[in-house]
């Protein structure tokens, strides 16, 4: 097996340079890449651009970026949850691309599988669509979106295996699979790191050859946003 | 005239045996409550789970397990987990059988806004423009009027759009009511309410035909 | 949960038609729908199009369904291991699309995923291109390929449930998992068949509402067609 | 001159550490015999495994698992499976290093040809139309002649292409050659065969640089 493991957040992040594009799996503040952020953090790289679901909060997650003003575009499908972010968008210090979460999904998806177009009926009509292509298929119209392309891929998985291999837990998979391999390099975090062979070879949720590093992050705080039960 | 848990009420009369259903944030999270429990129904949230059950106990809580709107939740037996592209492909391949969600403004043409005020609140439209592209049939849950008195059934959107010709059913405090031949028809009034107070708070234009029946619940 | 179960294969292809498109998983002859095979030769169902990565071979397979000349047209990639259907194609009895198996596997997966269409490199400059747009993305050609239409997909996974969610086995795994919800209708046999709830929810391959009909298959010969052993 | 395992045995020299390999039908699939051991490989099948194995026991065979040759084979440690999307989303994504196969014909602009002969022999292309579409690194490996004695490396492909401008390496029983600048480039002469013989057996231009060195192994 082609061996993927390095043995810090600090070792993989090593080559992150300013003005770089990241993907950042998570939906909300579930399975987001707590290691990486904070060495983007520590590191203070600056001009990012970021293709990222959600923002994160004001103190977790992207809002950590966003105070430090770290961030120069969010390329994201939902922002509500962050009150700076809001704040930095509506004064136009934050440039913002907001997309359909279908099509973030699937553009992802596109840039792992070498897919560099694709038609979608998703944001027809709509201010999404302006600029864009449209063709009718069966009646339908739908519009042209392409592949995403990115420097790093930040990803966060439950299990991972010394030849890249991984497993995500829940809805904490959400984006992570699809940004696997749709990046120049694909970073991942794991709660638990074991040996190749380990993994049951039919129940891995991504193969390695996505995957270019691997590392246990050092802690995961896993922050629940909106904490919800029964009476 | 109904609450925000009475209008999830009449919806979950829509919701039909054998039906998967996704479930926005807000008033449409409240059906889940009201289903028959002798129908087979399963709930998609689109960050990856369908069979979606209730909130979770506190000893249940997972941070690895929750819906669209970041709420913790329990999966159910038979459930399963997926990632976005696979989730969007369900809704975007129209498997989901029944889409609910709310707006800030219909449009009897059956456009939908829900996502965006020019230069002052801007939270994105998530999923929304993926469901509201692909589905069938969906099934908008709103108050009739926004909190200034204005009606949200409009002649046509003022707000950015999210979907254009949609819309197929709008429950409100006040109605139930059907997009047909680009107007609305009045289909239900909510108990109490009269056809003049629909029409009144209606912007867009209204079919009322004979006697319209009370919800029954 | 939403009950997928019928009891039998004659149950769930009761409403095969002459004439229909039908989508077969399997490459080789490993992974394939024995089960909804023999039963479209016992209802003699005439004028098939099949859309399947292979052909089966003379005696086993979509070659059952060749010998009775029940097929009228084939999309394949790879048909090499048949000698009846070489013949059949060659003396003009029988319609073939040969298509790229990549480009098999993903317009079966923008059937299932709502993807009218997408760009993909391969055959760009052979007979495959002919008669289809090409557009050049960072100065590489490609070619636009549109999603399958089928009537029905007949399925051949390892384990299942009740609610239509499936596990598959090895490499028996192949198209399978794509072809789930890329027809009208898609019919799954299965070896083992389980209670709602038996299976982990977070390593299920395909989500049951992908799935209109299952069924325990009565018997599976898995045939192999090329035993290779170690010295 | 090179039999069949001499030329697989060569091409196991072009495979590095670190790579991801697809190996096609035929001489290709004998490739995986000769990788030194002492790197990190992995071989993928585009069936639709990763960490391919040599081929089983006879207790070990499974009819579960094949190769895109349909033989019996073995998963290592580490492997994993996939489905055919995934599998050829690696393929056209870029993700595999090196891909290895067959041909009936190699032209000196790199076009291919390895599925088809009109009115004749149709096999289909299988996934070779992918893999020579998108992968960075293509190496051919087939005898030099065909069976009647003809030249396989010619100026331009006479039989229904495969892929245009792709090929980078032809590894045959007589020679290793680089496609460079629109020709074939001799790099290596197999043992005991000469750059005369090379010569008369290649109908496309062939570059001779120099003392062209013997094959080493």
């Amino acid at each position: 097996m082609i061996t993927k493991t390095v043995n810090s957040v600090s070792e993989a992040l090593e080559d992150v340079q300013d003005g770089m594009t990241f993907m950042l799996g998570g939906f909300g503040l579930s399975g987001i890449p707590e290691n990486a952020i904070a060495e983007l953090v520590n590191r203070n790289i600056k001009d990012i651009t970021c293709i990222s679901n959600n923002a994160g909060v004001d103190d977790f997650g992207l809002g950590l970026l966003l105070k430090k003003k770290q961030i120069k575009k969010m390329i994201s499908s939902y922002v509500g949850e962050n009150a700076e972010f809001e704040r930095q968008m509506l004064s136009g210090e934050l440039e913002v691309d907001l997309i359909p979460q279908g099509t973030l999904a699937e553009r992802c998806r596109a840039a792992q599988n070498g897919v560099p177009a694709f038609f979608t009926p998703a944001g027809y009509g709509t201010e999404v669509a302006e600029g864009k292509e449209v063709r009718e298929f069966d009646g339908k119209p739908h519009i042209l979106e392409h592949a995403f392309k990115a420097d790093f891929a930040f990803i966060k998985a439950w299990k991972g295996d010394t030849a890249g291999n991984l497993i995500f837990k829940g809805t904490a998979r959400n984006f992570n699979p699809n940004m696997c391999g749709a990046a120049k390099i694909t970073v991942v975090e794991v709660e638990e790191l074991v040996e190749a062979g380990e993994l049951d070879p039919n129940f891995i949720h991504i193969p390695g050859v996505f995957v270019q590093r691997i590392f246990k992050g050092e802690s995961f705080e896993k922050r629940i946003e909106k904490r919800t039960v029964k009476d | 005239m109904l609450d925000k848990n009475g209008i999830a009420k009449r919806i979950a009369q829509e919701v039909k045996n054998g039906y998967y259903v996704n479930l926005g944030i807000g008033i449409p999270t409240l059906v889940a409550n009201f289903v028959r429990d002798d129908i087979e129904v399963e709930f998609q949230s689109e960050n990856g789970i369908l069979g979606m059950g209730p909130f979770p106990t506190e000893t249940q809580v997972d941070a690895d397990l929750i819906n669209a709107g970041k709420q913790t939740i329990t999966a159910l037996p038979g459930a399963s987990f997926f990632d976005s592209a696979l989730s969007f492909g369900m809704i975007r391949g129209q498997h989901v059988d029944l889409t609910i969600l709310g707006a800030m403004e219909v449009a009897q043409d059956g456009n939908i806004a829900n996502w965006k005020i020019p230069g002052k609140m801007v939270k994105g439209m998530g999923g929304a423009m993926d469901l509201v592209g692909s589905a069938k049939n969906i099934i908008v849950a709103m108050m009739h009027t926004n909190k200034a008195g204005q009606s949200k059934l409009l002649k046509s959107c003022s707000l950015p759009l999210t979907g254009v010709k949609c819309v197929t059913k709008i429950v409100t405090n006040l109605a139930v009511l059907d997009i047909v031949d680009g107007q609305f028809k009045l289909i239900e009034r909510a108990p109490g309410v009269s056809v003049e107070e629909i029409k009144k708070a209606t912007e867009g234009d209204l079919i009322v035909e004979g006697d319209v029946p009370e919800m029954k619940f």
